[in-house]
């Protein structure tokens, strides 16, 4: 058996913006219960159901009435959280929890392994249409041993087991509550699961209001605290514009603020009264351009890496995001410990190089507006980038390149804002070009495979696809050993960027910006976002 | 003598707004199919799930045939049950319900603050010296040319990050109505008051006003108890006009204040792809627009009694 | 006379507008009304009897610039007068009358509320009063009957007649000691008309001022004590009502005095008339003789017979019939006059025999081929025979159209050139300048749009020509000019007239047959004379009598003993 | 002949609260000349922006981001460094096609239809207004929306969308316009010169019709811009980088609290543009009014 896997993971991370943020003194004072708190968030999701909700920004609402089986410490070691502790078998296939049994679910139904086992079975269950089922592929059933014991089989190894296990997207609810039907995209009190805030209710367009859960004596292993929140309520408000979001927080309609722009970070980074923090980049994926290499022009290599090299990322990435945020080298996070680290520097900025792999792939004319053409075409690729997705200045940073490989290569970038339905039509019939995204936090293995993987954006075009990165994702997936694990995702990294079959721009991250009363909060390692409220509370000034 | 009429002209109001109804209930149907791609997949909008397409194949019985669905698609709207949005997965009625009230608010706010205005602009500048008239006329012309985002943009900058009068957004209380209703009211202001000045100067210049201003009345009053009665019924015609205005500026406008309503519901089925909603939505606001017309034609008939002869 | 009280004395009084100072719109005007008299100002549109008027209520305008030697208002001195003064004077001390009742009553309020608000307004109710006491008595007074039905109705609901007897109660309201009535009776038929002007005689009866303010002077002529002839915004004439008529010492008063027409002036041009004192110091006409006519002829250019016209309204009892088993005839250059009051079904009958409208009943021939009830296909080519001057002729033209191509439109089937040439052919013949034919109609004088209109109808070179009301909205003058140009054409031409008028003196000057509508029935025919002199039915006997009186003695005295 | 000036200058004293001579006339003047003058530099700036300016619109140098109007950027640069100016310049011809495009469309649908409702037979008229009924039920803007939702965002969809949600408006214009013009005493006349119905359409109804479109048109045109950049604003039109004003409005807002100069000017590039087409629509009306009546 083994037992509490983990990786060690280098030093530094992303605590330590945390540190630098919060002004001295802070420490010394105790936490102090009660007060409420609003928090500003850019997305009002379109379902609170964990296990349906693909918006990731969704997760910052839902972690504060929803808790994990287990969780995920920065560290990226597992923590108890329902289960108390649990046991993985040599083959990989069998994993036995001990499950706390003190919880029960705000709809007052009894946590127990009949719960979870229901809970597991149904979002399994196709009929249900729950998004989350993508992460138990490998799920093959579970058997309740007894009320705390749960023996989950799969049907073949899964390394990401744990890492889904401890995601959001796997939050357990009542089965009251998923009985009850079709509702619980809606939130309400209905969504009933076990976190430290009821979920009371919810104004569309407006604000989630959540109570304190006076229940609550099953916190994380990561927490601060245990025992119930420190706040009596609180509420999150949606206020999707940028400027709107910096004007609330300054004149004091809300105390937290998520999501920053560059240019408003000055408003309150260093400011008194104000205090700014950054989260980690390591659970998702770094913004990263995903290319069809199965169409052309981009079927030529020599395309696809001229593309890559032929504009100046680390400039742009300053300019848009006024050094918030990091240059990308890989699609894999910074801070996660599956990132293959030696790809920095191996890549970017040489237009001269790009432009002469492009004269040697024959787009050597040009056109009346300066772009490289062969044989009458036109050297174009386009970006379809789904509206539902643009934010963060992430179409701007795309202009930026469009700009520079225009005028460095005479590439001609297209972007187009198309809509999400769009998007879903062109990944089912493979007749995307490049596809611009963030992968929602997941581990490693998972993530490569959802992206770039036989199962990723490409998979309509399969058939057509890198074999050999297809075998080292399907190899880490199913590998058991952890080092294994990391060569082999190592390896499928640099794959990718080397045959250039993306482009990785930036590592997102989260930002907070919050009034210095406001103590306690933190990003959750499995999430890269905000962490739920548990821990936070409010000095008096 | 005068309740034939207007019940007659009500209830051809009602048989136009049936017929809108039905009209574009049946365009949408037709849309529906004549589209390319499959319905399930039109209506799929942005999601995907597992047995999503099945689920909606059977909701919306697209195994049988045309004119069988027609009939059903009429029957299920005329209900009001606008199906579910998949992409939201509610109901529509409730997203769109939970919705009204903000836009209407501020939609009869803006309205509201628009007919004071235009009122008073006009009352006080028309026919007087041609100095009011020309900065009247003027700022009324920059109002109504100016997009009602822009206006909104530039009220933001000056009396929320600059003078930090009002809320920068949402809708908590009447501080946060202000700005989005100027924004939205300034314009239909603008236009109405050119309207209304246009229609008083020329009320000014009929003989009865002469009659009036000979019986001993003074200027201010020959404005309110006679021209102004005038005035409106122009104004009155526009009305339609204006509301529909209204409705559709009121979308622009909560996506510029980031206000909850109508609009970002709207805007986002819109980029979403959700067809359901949006198409609930649609209905709606010309189902608004016609009660409002069919209102509007009765405050007509109560203004103007040479219309209730006929 | 002397110990009537005095309401306005004005000496020397000037007005004159912002714009330009230079040029008064009334100038060195001297006026005195008293009470229980009626003083009347006479003159075309634009010479400043209005003007004058309306400075008595301070109403002249905003900008107006008034300067009197003496402007005395119910004996003070009103130069001084603020607004506030001027308010208290408007409704309370003077009430003013005006053209149309329909524009100049509120059409928005009720009877009752227009007609109280003076004395509301002057306070001259008690504050609980509802004023129907005083709105019964107002109406009453100036004979409206059913007083109190007709309070609660509202203006466009009332007939003609009763409308300006309303709008006077609304005047009178107030208890006026000067009423200001200006033309009061313009738009109203001849026997409305003298119902009106004799509730305005009675006020005077009963003690009140009354300034008349008319185009017409024969209007004035029964009423006024004394009369002002007005012209380019100065008093040319004025005196005692008969010796300004019998003695018109202006060659202005004695051309308008001389342009009306009458039984005297058949045969001869209106505007040719002149007025010389006799050695009595009375005065006689003279006028010259329009050209000698050709004969009428014996076949009949247009005949109708049986022609009925029924309009269906939404109900039963709202349908009503124009037209009702009409019968005429009209022979080769013969002037037909049609006379009927507004609703008489006069343009009914035109239309019909224009072939715009197709009868319910009954038969068209125009010289002597099928001309109602066929296709207007068949009409077409007998179109050219038919012609049409319309009262308003502006509103005939394409608004596009230049004169040249107004007339030109006429002409069909003719080369450019000799178009070109007709053109102005036509032009010379209806006494416009060749330079006219570039201009456009809206820039034309009423007077010069008319004789557009004749060229045009001429250019087809027709058979019959239906002019209706052709005249009735030009000034005397002016509407002197175009009668004689059309019957000098006619004279000319031979070409056969049916001439539609309310004005009966205007067609007694006009007409070899007279038709009288009443209701959709043609009630008494017959030659011109025949008729005016024995007339048969009870109605054109009333017709007849609320003629106004000829201006000139001449004329007053029987012709046929 | 010689007193008629006198007579029309007394008659229009005697109109009380007449407009005349002054500072508002003067105004009234030159207003549709500047319109007219704004408008032609428009046109000219659409057709060939590189001659006014040199800058390309979409230049990025993210350093020289925000820079405040000046010398070297006379609007200023946005938030990519981009020159606002030379995005203003470049705008013109995407807010006049899109503008004039769904004009056309409304025009030419409303056009036809309103001369076929206002001649043919009650029913074809009765089913047309219905129709326009119909249409003008929905507020332009959602039907804008539900148009984006079938065929998708960009320039030419929200042209059309915009162009059939004119098309009532001008639809009724036309058919008011063309019973106006059928019920005129001038067309009445053409019968009694022995005009065949053909040739009264062509000679009287057709052009008389049609002369006021160009008339409500220019005033159209200049609505057809505020919506069309209404919904550009709203990110359902050109997409980015197009320097559309609607979406350089859209995309300026981020950056409004520290930079006013990209917001404020495509804003006020709508706005006069707007203005110049009302005015001059207006002057044009008053002239159209002042030669009929």
């Amino acid at each position: 058996m083994i037992a509490h896997r983990h990786l060690r993971r280098a030093a530094g991370g992303s605590f330590l913006a945390l540190a630098l943020a919060a002004p001295g003194a802070v420490f010394a004072e105790q936490p102090k219960p009660g007060g409420s708190l609003t928090f500003g968030v850019t997305t009002e999701p379109a379902c609170f159901n964990p296990q349906r909700s693909e918006q990731q920004n969704s997760f910052i609402v839902i972690r504060n009435f929803v808790d994990s089986l287990v969780a995920k410490n920065a560290d990226g070691r597992f923590l108890p959280w329902l289960a108390t502790s649990w046991t993985i078998s040599p083959d990989g296939k069998t994993y036995d929890f001990k499950l706390r049994d003190d919880v029960t679910f705000h709809d007052g139904e009894k946590f127990d392994a009949e719960a979870l086992k229901f809970n597991f079975d149904f979002i399994k269950e196709p009929a249900n249409t729950n998004a989350a089922g993508q992460l138990l592929l490998a799920y093959e059933k579970s058997e309740v041993l007894s009320p705390t014991e749960l023996r989950v089989t799969l049907k073949r190894p899964d390394s990401a087991l744990l890492e889904a296990f401890s995601s959001i997207r796997l939050g357990i609810l009542s089965p009251k509550a998923l009985k009850s039907g079709d509702r619980l995209c809606s939130g309400g009190p209905a969504l009933a699961g076990t976190g430290p805030f009821v979920f009371q209710s919810y104004t569309r367009g407006q604000s989630v209001q959540l109570k304190r859960n006076e229940a609550y004596r099953w916190a994380p292993g990561y927490a601060a605290h245990q025992g119930p929140a420190y706040l009596d309520t609180a509420t999150i408000r949606f206020l999707p514009e940028y400027s709107v979001r910096a004007g609330a927080l300054s004149s004091d309609q809300v105390d937290v603020i998520e999501g920053v722009q560059p240019i408003d970070v000055a408003l309150f980074k260093g400011q008194p009264g104000f205090q700014f923090l950054v989260g980690p980049s390591g659970a998702q994926t770094s913004f990263t351009f995903n290319i069809n290499y199965t169409i052309p022009p981009a079927d030529d290599v020599r395309v696809r890496r001229a593309l890559r090299d032929g504009g100046d990322i680390a400039g742009l990435v300053q300019g848009v995001y006024l050094g918030t945020v990091r240059r990308a080298w890989s699609n894999i996070g910074p801070e996660n410990p599956f990132y293959n680290k030696a790809l920095e520097g191996s890549w970017g900025n040489d237009p001269k190089k790009a432009n002469a792999i492009l004269d040697e792939a024959g787009w050597t004319g040009r056109d009346a507006e300066g772009f490289r053409i062969k044989d009458g075409k036109r050297l174009t690729i386009e970006v379809g980038y789904p509206q539902p997705f643009v934010r963060d200045n992430r179409d701007v940073l795309i202009q930026g390149l469009q700009a520079q490989l225009r005028k460095n290569l005479g590439f001609d970038l297209k972007l187009r804002i198309i809509t999400a339905g769009e998007w879903a039509q062109q990944r089912e019939k493979a007749t995307w070009t490049i596809y611009p995204n963030t992968f929602l936090p997941a581990d490693a293995a998972q993530e490569l495979q959802s992206n770039i993987g036989e199962q990723g954006f490409i998979r309509a075009a399969a058939a057509k696809g890198d074999k050999e990165l297809f075998r080292l994702i399907n190899a880490a997936l199913a590998a058991t050993d952890v080092e294994e694990k990391k060569q082999l995702v190592d390896a499928a990294q640099k794959r990718a960027v080397d045959e250039a079959f993306i482009v990785p721009l930036f590592s997102a991250n989260y930002q907070l910006a919050a009034k210095d009363t406001v103590r306690g909060l933190s990003f959750e390692a499995q999430l890269d976002s905000p962490s739920s409220l548990h821990d936070v509370w409010l000095a008096s000034r | 003598m005068s309740a034939r009429p207007l019940l007659r002209r009500v209830a051809a109001r009602l048989a136009t707004s049936i017929l809108v109804a039905w009209g574009s209930v049946t365009t949408a149907f037709v849309a529906l199919h004549a589209l390319p791609g499959k319905i399930e997949d039109i209506l799929a909008g942005d999601l995907e799930y597992p047995g999503l397409r099945e689920a909606i194949a059977a909701e919306w019985g697209l195994d049988r045939s045309l004119p069988e669905q027609y009939v059903d698609f009429v029957a299920r709207i005329a209900s009001c049950d606008f199906g579910v949005s998949y992409v939201l997965r509610q109901p529509v009625v409730e997203i769109v319900g939970s919705q009204v009230w903000p836009t209407v608010q501020l939609a009869a706010a803006a309205g509201a603050l628009a007919l004071v205005l235009a009122v008073l602009a006009a009352t006080l500048t028309a026919g007087r010296g041609p100095l009011a008239r020309g900065v009247a006329s003027t700022v009324e012309l920059v109002c109504a040319s100016a997009p009602v985002f822009w206006i909104g943009i530039l009220l933001l900058m000056a009396f929320s990050f600059t003078l930090r009068w009002f809320p920068v957004s949402g809708a908590q209380n009447w501080k946060s109505l202000v700005l989005p209703a100027v924004a939205l009211a300034l314009p239909t202001a603008g236009l109405l008051a050119q309207v209304l000045r246009e229609a008083m100067e020329k009320t000014l210049e009929q003989p009865f006003i002469v009659t009036a201003r000979a019986r001993g009345l003074g200027e201010t009053l020959i404005r309110v108890r006679h021209v102004l009665r005038h005035a409106a019924l122009p104004a009155v015609t526009l009305g339609g006009w204006m509301i529909g205005g209204l409705l559709g500026g009121a979308v622009i406008t909560e996506k510029v204040f980031g206000r909850p309503g109508l609009g970002a519901v709207t805007l986002n089925a819109v980029l979403t792809h959700d067809v359901p909603v949006v198409l609930a939505v649609v209905l709606l606001a010309a189902f608004i627009h016609v009660a409002a017309s069919t209102l509007l034609d009765v405050v007509y008939l109560a203004i103007d009694p040479r219309l209730r002869a006929q | 006379m002397s110990a009537r009280e005095t309401l306005v004395e004005i000496e020397d009084l000037t007005v004159a507008f912002g714009a330009d100072p230079g040029t008064p719109a009334v100038q060195n005007v001297d006026l005195v009304v008293r009470a229980g008299e009626c003083v009347a100002l006479v003159g075309e549109s634009g010479s400043g009897k209005s003007v004058t008027a309306r400075s008595l209520l301070g109403l002249a305008g905003a900008d107006a610039q008034m300067t009197a030697r003496r402007f005395r208002i119910a004996g003070e001195d009103a130069l001084g007068f603020d607004e506030r003064r001027w308010r208290a004077i408007r409704g309370r001390f003077a009430g003013l009358v005006m053209q149309d009742a329909l524009t100049s009553l509120d059409p928005l309020r009720t009877i009752g509320r227009e007609v109280v608000e003076a004395a509301r307004h002057h306070r001259l109710l008690a504050p609980r009063d509802a004023g129907d006491g005083l709105v019964r008595e107002a109406l009453s007074r100036v004979g409206v009957p059913d007083p109190d039905r007709r309070a609660r109705q509202y203006a466009h609901q009332l007939s003609g007649g009763l409308r300006q007897r309303a709008l006077i109660a609304a005047a009178i309201a107030g208890g006026p000691r000067l009423v200001i009535a200006d033309e009061p009776t313009t738009a109203l038929d001849a026997a409305i008309q003298t119902q009106v002007v004799a509730v305005l005689r009675d006020l005077v009866a009963a003690g009140a001022g009354l300034l008349l303010i008319s185009h017409d002077l024969s209007v004035v002529a029964g009423v006024a004590d004394r009369v002002h002839v007005m012209r380019r915004g100065r008093v040319v004439d004025s005196g005692p009502t008969a010796e300004v008529l019998a003695r018109p010492r202006h060659g202005y008063t004695r051309e308008l005095i001389a342009a009306s027409p009458s039984k005297g002036s058949r045969g001869a041009r209106l505007s040719s008339a002149r007025i010389a004192p006799d050695a009595a110091g009375a005065i006689r006409i003279l006028r010259d003789p329009l050209p000698a006519r050709a004969p009428i002829g014996e076949a009949p250019v247009l005949e109708a017979s049986g022609l009925t016209k029924r309009y269906a309204a939404g109900n039963a009892a709202k349908a009503f019939t124009a037209l009702d088993d009409v019968s005429l005839t009209i022979r080769a250059g013969e002037v037909v006059g049609l006379v009927g009051e507004s609703g008489s079904g006069k343009s009914t009958l035109a239309k019909i025999a224009l072939g715009l409208l197709e009868p319910d009943a009954g038969n068209v021939r125009l010289l002597g081929r099928q001309w109602s009830v066929v296709a207007e296909r068949e009409r077409r080519a007998l179109r050219p025979k038919l012609q049409y001057i319309p009262q308003d002729p502006l509103s005939s033209f394409d608004p596009r159209y230049r004169v040249a191509d107004i007339i030109g439109e006429n002409l069909s089937g003719l080369s450019s050139q000799a178009r070109r040439d007709r053109t102005a052919a036509l032009l010379e013949q209806v006494g416009l300048d060749h330079a006219y034919k570039n201009r456009r109609p809206a820039t034309l004088s009423g007077g010069q749009r008319q004789r557009v209109a004749i060229a045009r109808a001429l250019a087809a070179e027709p058979a019959l020509i239906i002019c209706d009301e052709p005249v009735s909205a030009l000034d005397v003058r002016i509407q002197a000019q175009v009668v004689d140009l059309i019957a000098e054409l006619q004279s000319r031409l031979g070409t056969a007239l049916l001439f539609i008028s309310h004005d009966l003196a205007l067609v007694r000057h006009v007409a070899d047959r007279i038709l009288i509508l009443k209701d959709g029935r043609i009630v008494e025919q017959g030659e011109t004379d025949a008729v005016f002199d024995a007339p048969i039915h009870d109605y054109t006997r009333a017709l007849i009598g609320s003629i106004p009186p000829p201006l000139h003695a001449e004329d007053r005295a029987p012709a046929h003993p | 002949m010689t007193d008629t000036l006198l007579d029309a200058r007394i008659a229009a004293a005697e109109a009380p609260a007449r407009r005349r001579a002054g500072l508002g006339h003067a105004l009234r003047q030159s207003a549709p000349l500047a319109a007219a003058a704004f408008i032609a530099v428009l046109a000219a700036v659409a057709i060939a922006p590189e001659l006014f300016t040199r800058a390309d619109p979409l230049a990025e140098d993210v350093m020289a981001a925000l820079k405040a109007p000046g010398a070297e950027h006379l609007f200023g640069t946005d938030r990519l460094g981009r020159d606002v100016f030379a995005r203003v310049v470049h705008g013109a011809q995407y807010s006049l096609a899109i503008g004039l495009g769904s004009a056309a469309i409304s025009v030419v649908f409303g056009v036809a239809l309103g001369l076929l409702a206002g001649l043919r037979s009650r029913l074809l008229d009765e089913a047309i207004c219905r129709l326009f009924d119909v249409i003008s039920s929905f507020p332009g803007v959602l039907l804008a929306m539900l148009v984006v939702t079938f065929l998708g965002a960009g320039m030419e969809n929200i042209a059309v969308a915009v162009g059939v949600a004119g098309i009532p408006k001008f639809g009724r214009v036309v058919r008011a316009q063309t019973q106006l013009v059928r019920d005129a005493d001038y067309v009445t006349h053409a019968v009694i010169y022995g005009r065949s119905r053909l040739a009264t359409f062509a000679a009287h109804l057709l052009p008389n019709v049609l002369t006021a479109i160009p008339v409500v048109g220019t005033v159209y045109v200049g609505t057809t811009i505020l919506a069309v950049s209404g919904l550009s604003f709203l990110g359902l039109g050109p997409q980015p980088p197009t320097p559309e004003w609607g979406v350089m409005l859209a995309e300026s807002r981020d950056v409004l609290r520290v930079a006013w100069w990209p917001s404020v000017f495509p804003g006020a590039a709508i706005t006069l543009t707007v203005i110049s087409f009302t005015v001059l629509g207006n002057a044009l009306q008053r002239r159209f009014e002042g030669r009929t009546s």
